[in-house]
């Protein structure tokens, strides 16, 4: 039963998030190929689960075809998913899993936490002491520290001063954050923050405080973390970078077949990060890059 | 007779005013002359304190009237502009910041400064000697929150007197000021008098107004009944113009000698708080009016908190009918039949935004509730219409904000209150603050009745005249402690004496 | 006779004020609904309505709890806090089997005894209750995820769902509770003693006191109610997610709650206002993001629509209401 | 003779609880700051209380703003949104050629316009700040985000960065600004006409208003304060940060900075309070955020026991003040 692309409802975490401007950015273009009068209305939940799924809500009773779903939690938004495909609409997951969509496209976060914390062990050549500067526990951010500690696991020899504190995943918590560590703490090799806004402002900590025996690598690949990298004096050395656009139409292209009921074979699309460093980053695609 | 040929000074023609549905002032004139007082009468409710917030821009008449100052037409309509036409204003309801100094109040809106500045210095050296001329002997550096109210009164007037002002109202400013105090309101009038200020001075005592007044006005429900030269001043003739009726002396006549036979029903033994009151031992009998004098800040108020419990006291014990009472809340007090009346009545005593019905019930909501507490509204209505006409408060209907009614009977509305809770004791602080005439012979009657009826009670009152006319026996109190006990005849000399503290310490 | 007659028009113009008064911003409630109906060509129908319904329940029970408080003159900040932890606790208790179904007492109970701290704070120690409340507001929060060890809880066979997700002859459940919670908070505020008592404490609490009302006492009862009315919130979050995260549930909803409670016309000094009003200052904001969403307009517009649409209803209330009222 | 004397202890008991209340929370800021140095030993280095200083600065800023604002009885929830706004504006007129450094003036005078609006809506129509301030809380909070396009904007080469990571002798500029708004505010507040009538609407709007203060004019004047500080603060996030987040950036920075004007023991009621309080109530929030960081206690129980604090730091002062206060 083939349906046309009229409507589309997007539900993210947070707006005012550049990654999450990136992906809407991504499905609207997506869509306007497929309909170029097609309706988009993007709403942020604020991290709130309740008014996620009020706007889940909203959108069916709006009468979209497809619910561009960013799940604020990846486990409990299963019951709000059903009543969705209960009343007829698509339900396409981007970034975060949502149980039961119908497809989900998301980076794999826990492989970019290795990457990123590989990275680390290797220049530390597999010693030294490390701080983790964690953030709101959400799924792909658990995985995120989850991939950093198996990677870092793998070598006795290094070991984790701090992983329980939060950054709030933006540069002024990260910034608050690293300046206690770092009076808390008066050697440390390496750190691994778990988003770029977390490492901007933890490295901007560091250089108030004239101290420089170490190095950040974090996950994202933002547009600010772009320049630190390009700049060569950052005390930033790698991320590993998701691409918000590519994801988000992905996903978007995905749900457009199901709506013309094609399942796809494999529900699920992981996409692997890239890690960018100061050496490889002029031929990294940005989530503002034109295209 | 000469003050008459000139041009009057002031004023008002054809002044209404509306509030909401009901009309508080139909087509009032009033015309003063400088260097006068004129003294504004009538019942509460009749308007006078409208008539007067509509001079100092406080509200703004309805339009249709006039207002000429020095013959010239004034728009007046907020304070700021009616204070450029050198109005002044003590308003009856205390309005002072309570978290500002004595001084900052006075100069609230006016004060001396330098590039914005504020010139303390300034400030002190002008306040001092308007608080001397008063008699003032707090510190102009005291906050206003912690004065008594005749204090505030006093500071009230002060500020009065710190503008160059060219008429002064008087609203009603010596409701909690006993005849020192008054005294010396009355030597500053006679010197404004004298410097061709005009005053219009509001007061329910009679004999202020015998004393000071050039001519009297009387208003009657929100209109103009008429002007009394000095020369035509009578008693009878004033209240047949503000009541339409006579009405005769009011204070009862025969005083009781209550002998020490009958029981002692509240007692009070070397009560204190630390601060305000030290070491007071009074007994009120069955059937007696106990009155309480003393000058302002004496203490009387303070020490009527401590035996009702609404203040801790760090000493002393009160007993009920022979029996020690635990009170350590006033919910205490009443449940052993204690009650008080505030002097405060808009700060301690009403909820102005509910209606008279609520405020008159609110002690005995609880014993009438049916069961779950539910409200029993009938009885509340019964009890409220009753009250209403007992009393004779001037509303419109029982369902009305307390807020909306005159001071006077706002005053009522409180009392019925505590009459509701059937006392044994009662402790009544200024209870004729701001009434007229006749409510006051009304409340007058009321407290002979209870006292018939063997309730024992306590009058604290500033109005030396009341406590003659009513008390069975007088204790005077001074810096907190009871100064002496003047019994049968009660002479107003005795009772300064003790007062002042110009006999020795009788206590 | 005309004295009767003048008496009686005066009597019918109070009751018009106080029948205004409380109607309050129901026009302009019914204006946003027209509006987004024209607009979207949605907003009106049956089951958007009940959408609107459900959306408004959980912020109208918490704002029944702050009508109370707010009446005292007061205001508890901590009411997302303890919806949290609530939920948290709903969800973990219908996690044991057979006992499920204890959850929504659970939650209740531990709504009541949050709500009860604050309240016995404020009531005895006589500390304001805007940091009062602001403490618990922080700590229970990290209680609220303490319980669950900083995760999300879920239960997707959850012995209660139908609270959350079902309907009684179509009305849903959620609208059903939001309702019930204000009858008997109306009959607590108008017809009881204790109602009378609370709009005394906060009209004059001095006053109160020196006339034998027991203040702590109300004041106690108050943030109790407030509390359990959350936990109840709570409860009812956990049934319409079948899931609770200490951290992210119920943030900012305090907001939500005291705005609804003020678009009703309660007085934040304290003593004035009606339940009522709460009701239809709660369907107002549920209406514009419900609305705001159907008609397409974008999240960034819908923040400023929002804020000014608050402004200019309060705004039209008292343009409303002047002429009436007291100046 | 004695009754001078009397008079003498009289006015030096009143001295000693006039500098007691004002001191206010001190001895709770030394005894943290103690207690964290015990529990880590690291932090009264000259190192980490730069950094206090420096996490105080902001809310100091704003909450000097909104004491104003609650001296008159009102309060201000925007604060966090015209940060927002204004931190934008900052960043964004900072990327223009050579006039990168009208970023600050820029964010001021942007910040002094939303508390004018603000002021203006409270003072003439007289509708009530709360619901006022809560519309354009929402309202600006989607001005800031239209304003860089829902993202992040950033500029790594910051004219004016100096403000937000340099020093001056020492003493970080943002403390510096900190510490110069306050003097600003006591000036004005004690020392100036402005200040008295700010206290006397406080205490007594009615009164006010009787003796010819223009009640409307103060009540523009507080909030455009506010505005304006929070301008600055906006500006001194963008210097800290380098960077600006319309969406993000000032969340909840309200409730930060009425928590330490209410923990400096200014009255919610109006007319009580200094700014001095208000500045040992931003420290006391700040030592522990950064203390309990220092300490390694994890996130969670940071917040318990922020929250705990919170209420027995008051509870102190309270106990602090009894037997020389009125009940
Ligand atoms: N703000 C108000 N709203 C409604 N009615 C009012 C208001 N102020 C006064 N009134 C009504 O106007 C009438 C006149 O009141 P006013 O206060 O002028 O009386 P008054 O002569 O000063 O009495 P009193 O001697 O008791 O002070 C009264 O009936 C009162 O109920
Ligand atoms: N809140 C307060 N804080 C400090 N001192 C106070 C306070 N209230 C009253 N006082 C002082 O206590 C003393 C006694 O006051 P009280 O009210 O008992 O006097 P009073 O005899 O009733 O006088 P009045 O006729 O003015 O009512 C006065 O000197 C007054 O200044
Ligand atoms: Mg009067
Ligand atoms: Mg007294």
């Amino acid at each position: 039963a083939a349906k046309d692309l009229n409507k589309i409802g997007i539900s993210v975490g947070l707006l005012g998030n550049p990654f999450f401007v990136a992906t809407i950015k991504g499905i609207e273009d997506r869509a306007k190929e497929i309909n170029p009068n097609v309706e988009v209305t993007s709403v942020s939940a604020d991290y709130d689960l309740n008014k996620q799924v009020s706007q889940i809500d909203s959108f069916i009773a709006a009468g979209v075809d497809i619910i561009m779903l960013n799940a604020v939690d990846a486990k409990a938004i299963a019951p709000a998913v059903k009543k969705a495909q209960a009343a007829g609409v698509v339900v396409a997951a981007f970034d975060v899993s949502a149980p039961g969509a119908d497809v989900t496209v998301m980076t794999n976060n826990v492989k970019a936490g290795e990457e990123a914390c590989n990275y680390i062990a290797e220049k530390l050549g597999n010693k030294g002491d490390v701080v983790i500067i964690n953030g709101p526990a959400s799924s792909s951010i658990l995985e995120r520290v989850q991939g950093c500690k198996e990677a870092l696991g793998k070598h006795a020899d290094i070991k984790i001063l701090s992983d329980d504190q939060n950054g709030q995943g933006s540069r002024d918590g990260g910034l608050a954050v690293m300046q206690g560590l770092l009076t808390r703490f008066d050697k440390i090799d390496a750190v691994f923050a778990i988003n770029d806004p977390t490492a901007i402002g933890a490295e901007l900590a560091a250089k108030q405080l004239n101290r420089s025996e170490f190095f950040f690598t974090a996950v994202d690949g933002a547009p600010d973390i772009e320049k630190a990298l390009a700049s060569g004096n950052s005390m930033i050395k790698a991320s590993a970078s998701q691409d918000p656009y590519v994801m988000a139409g992905e996903a978007l292209k995905l749900g457009v077949e199901v709506l013309n009921g094609n399942k796809p074979a494999e529900p699920v699309v992981l996409l692997d990060p890239q890690l960018i460093t100061a050496d490889n980053v002029k031929d990294y695609k940005g989530w503002t890059a034109a295209r | 007779m000469t003050a008459h040929e000139q041009r009057p000074l002031l004023e008002m023609r054809d002044i209404s005013k509306t509030f909401g549905a009901s009309k508080a002032l139909s087509q009032v004139s009033l015309t003063v002359h400088a260097g006068e007082v004129h003294a504004l009468m009538g019942e509460n409710g009749a308007g006078k304190s409208t008539l007067m917030k509509i001079l100092s821009g406080a509200y703004t008449a309805d339009p249709g009237g006039s207002v000429l100052i020095d013959g010239a037409a004034a728009t007046l309509g907020d304070p700021l502009k009616a204070k450029a036409y050198g109005i002044a204003v003590i308003y009856q309801e205390l309005s002072l910041a309570p978290n500002l100094t004595v001084a900052q109040n006075m100069f609230l809106g006016n004060e001396p400064s330098r590039f914005g500045l504020a010139d303390r210095a300034e400030m002190r050296r002008r306040a001092d000697p308007i608080l001397k001329q008063l008699g003032i002997d707090f510190d102009a550096s005291r906050r206003v929150a912690e004065l008594s109210l005749g204090e505030r009164q006093m500071v009230e007037i002060a500020r009065a007197l710190t503008t160059n002002a060219r008429i002064i109202v008087m609203d009603e400013p010596t409701t909690s000021l006993t005849s020192r105090e008054t005294e010396k309101l009355f030597d500053v009038i006679a010197r404004l008098k004298a410097d061709g200020i005009a005053i219009i001075y509001i007061s329910h005592r009679m004999e202020e107004i015998y004393q000071l007044s050039d001519r009297v006005s009387v208003l009657r429900d929100g209109a103009y009944v008429g002007t009394l030269d000095r020369a035509d001043l009578s008693a009878s003739k004033l209240v047949s113009m503000m009541v339409g009726r006579d009405l005769s002396s009011f204070y009862k006549k025969e005083h009781r000698q209550v002998t020490d036979e009958r029981a002692a029903v509240l007692s009070v033994r070397n009560i204190g708080d630390g601060i305000k009151v030290h070491d007071c031992s009074f007994e009120v009998r069955a059937g007696e009016v106990l009155g309480i004098a003393g000058l302002v800040g004496s203490g009387r108020t303070e020490l009527a908190r401590l035996v009702y419990g609404a203040d801790h006291r760090t000493s002393g014990e009160v007993m009920l009918n022979g029996k020690p009472l635990s009170i350590a809340s006033p919910r205490d007090a009443l449940d052993a039949g204690i009650a008080y009346l505030t002097e405060d009545r808009k700060a301690l005593g009403l909820f102005l935004d509910m209606s008279i019905s609520d405020n008159i019930n609110m002690g005995v909501i609880a014993a009438d509730a049916k069961v779950g507490g539910a409200l029993d509204f009938k009885r509340a209505r019964e009890r409220a219409a009753q009250a209403v006409k007992a009393l004779s408060i001037r509303t419109a209907g029982t369902q009305i904000n307390v807020g909306a009614l005159s001071g006077g009977n706002q005053q009522k509305a409180l009392l019925a209150r505590l009459l509701e809770t059937r006392p044994k004791a009662l402790i009544l602080d200024e209870p004729t603050r701001g009434v007229d005439v006749g409510a006051k012979s009304e409340i007058y009657r009321i407290i002979d009745e209870l006292a018939q009826n063997g309730i024992a009670i306590v009058v604290i009152s500033s109005d030396l005249p009341e406590i003659l006319g009513i008390a069975d026996r007088v204790l005077v109190m001074r810096e907190g402690r009871i100064a002496g006990e003047v019994n049968q005849p009660i002479e107003q000399e005795a009772i300064m004496a003790f007062a002042t503290g110009t006999t020795g310490n009788a206590a | 006779m005309t004295a009767g007659e003048t008496e009686q028009i005066r009597m019918d113009k109070l009751k018009l004020r106080s029948t205004l008064t409380a109607l309050g911003m129901l026009p302009v409630l019914v204006l946003l609904a027209i509006g987004f109906h024209v607009l979207s060509g949605r907003f009106l129908s049956v089951n958007n309505l009940s959408i609107v319904m459900q959306q408004a329940s959980i912020n109208t029970v918490l704002a029944a709890g702050m009508t109370f408080v707010i009446l005292t003159g007061g205001i508890d900040l901590s009411v997302g806090s303890i919806l949290a932890a609530s939920a948290m606790i709903a969800v973990i208790v219908s996690l044991v089997p057979d006992l499920g179904m204890l959850g929504v007492p659970a939650a209740i109970a531990a709504g009541l005894a949050c709500g009860f701290l604050n309240g016995a704070i404020i009531a005895w120690l006589k500390l304001p209750p805007f940091i009062v409340t602001l403490g618990s507001l922080t700590a229970i929060r990290g209680v609220a995820r303490l319980l669950g060890s900083d995760t999300t809880v879920f239960n997707p066979d959850l012995p209660f769902d139908f609270i959350g997700n079902g309907s009684l002859f179509g009305v849903p459940w959620l609208a059903i509770i939001a309702i019930a919670t204000i009858i008997v908070s109306w009959f607590i505020l108008k017809r009881t003693v204790l109602g009378t008592w609370i709009y005394a404490v906060g009209g004059n609490s001095e006053a109160a006191r020196l006339t034998g009302i027991k203040v702590p006492l109300v004041l106690l009862f108050v943030y109790s109610m407030s509390g359990l009315l959350s936990g109840l919130g709570g409860a009812m979050s956990a049934a319409r997610l079948y899931a609770a995260n200490g951290l992210q549930l119920g943030q900012a909803y305090e907001l939500d709650a005291i705005a609804a409670v003020i678009l009703g016309g309660t007085s934040f000094v304290g003593g004035v206002g009606s339940i009522w009003g709460t009701l239809i200052g709660a369907l107002i904001i549920a209406v514009l993001s419900n609305g705001l969403i159907l008609v397409g307009v974008s999240d960034i517009w819908q923040y400023i629509i929002k804020g000014l649409v608050i402004i200019v209803a309060v705004g039209l209330d008292r343009y409303r209401l002047k002429g009436l009222s007291r100046t």
